[in-house]
């Protein structure tokens, strides 16, 4: 169970297998990789501003209430923050349990609520200079449905 | 008590942190926000759409109801952004 | 898009790299990995035998099924077969997408018809002997809500 | 006509592969199942619980109902359990 955020990119093949290493239990694992783009050229780079701490916390909470909610066997996210270009990976969840189901909908779950309850925003560079991106209402939806 | 301000509002009002001695009779989020409009443009600028401005109190989403009483770090940001 | 049916473990971060080299489009990627439980001690190790020709066919419809009903940039599916044992990875899925509903959806729906419509047979050594691995009425039931 | 089994009716057979001549009058899968159970205790093994046996014919799923017209590769095998 574990929740970092960080400049640097991410393995997510070594994350998994970090996470399966020496145990038999796991049955899958179901993953979500984020990844910037590039929309054409529209998209020359993205910047992730987050609120140190309480982005933390929040990571944390919104994995707790995944695991209170189904039966997971371990659990990770990463989150890039600062500068990165267009096909470089964002984000990371990882999701383990005994049964694809539980990893599924955890996984999802963890997507849909990290959209609209952490702390990060991204700032997009375009070929007419830089500009904040909107939230979207689609997610606003998509995180409700677990309410 | 410190504030602090993200993204777009950060930009706007110049500064990102601040330490404030508020004035008697402020108790709530929203009165808090009253006074820094009226502290000058760039507060003005971005509280504009007070709709769509989200607070924490010490790191917990909070509405522009919420009383501060114990607030030692309060955050004003826009609608988030990351996944 | 491709399929997979090999007897050589894989590399999942590896084939995630692969789909996602030098494009910029995708802007998610949802992927599952099924791995041998060892329920214990109870499974020593699993051997996985299927019906080489239909199993490539079927896999190969399962995936354009996929594809029609999803915005998919990509689609991964790589089944092993033979002996492997407790800890070891059966099954790669992976969907990129430029929204992750699809590519979740789509990854999910890979899966659950992997289980009742592809041509694999699970068998068990355990401390016994061997069995063969009943199929599940929970898996036909995850299937049929996509049908 | 070449005839495939597999798992635990491979196991109950005693070969996986086989080729065979039909008689007349053998027109759909269901029949081909009632001839083979005669001709063995293997095949009997195999085919005693016909609810769970799958059929595929060129590859393709079928029922017990399908004919067999046109069949160059008949598969039996049980329920599936991959993924």
């Amino acid at each position: 169970m574990t929740v970092r955020v960080q400049e640097a990119p991410f393995d997510a093949g070594a994350e998994t297998a970090a996470l399966t290493a020496s145990r038999t239990d796991i049955g899958g694992i179901a993953s979500f990789v984020g990844l910037v783009r590039g929309e054409g050229d529209a998209v020359r780079a993205l910047t992730l501003e987050h609120y140190p701490g309480m982005t933390e916390r929040r990571l944390a909470e919104i994995e707790a209430e995944a695991r209170s909610r189904w039966e997971l066997l371990d659990c990770l996210i990463i989150h890039r923050v600062g500068r990165m270009l267009p096909g470089e990976p964002i984000v990371l969840v990882l999701c383990a349990s005994a049964h694809r189901g539980d990893a599924f909908a955890a996984c999802q779950f963890l997507m849909d609520w990290l959209k609209t309850d952490a702390p990060f925003w991204k700032q997009e560079e375009t070929p007419d200079g830089t500009r904040w991106v909107d939230a979207k209402e689609s997610d606003d939806a998509a995180a409700a449905k677990w309410k | 008590m410190k504030l602090l301000y993200f993204a777009w509002m950060k930009a706007a009002i110049g500064h990102g942190e601040e330490i404030v001695d508020l004035p008697e009779g402020i108790a709530t989020v929203g009165q808090l926000v009253e006074w820094l409009v009226a502290r000058g443009d760039g507060y003005a600028r971005a509280f504009r759409n007070i709709k769509v401005v989200r607070a924490a109190i010490n790191q917990q989403f909070v509405t522009l109801e919420a009383p501060l009483a114990g607030a030692t770090e309060i955050a004003f940001f826009p609608p988030v952004t990351g996944g």
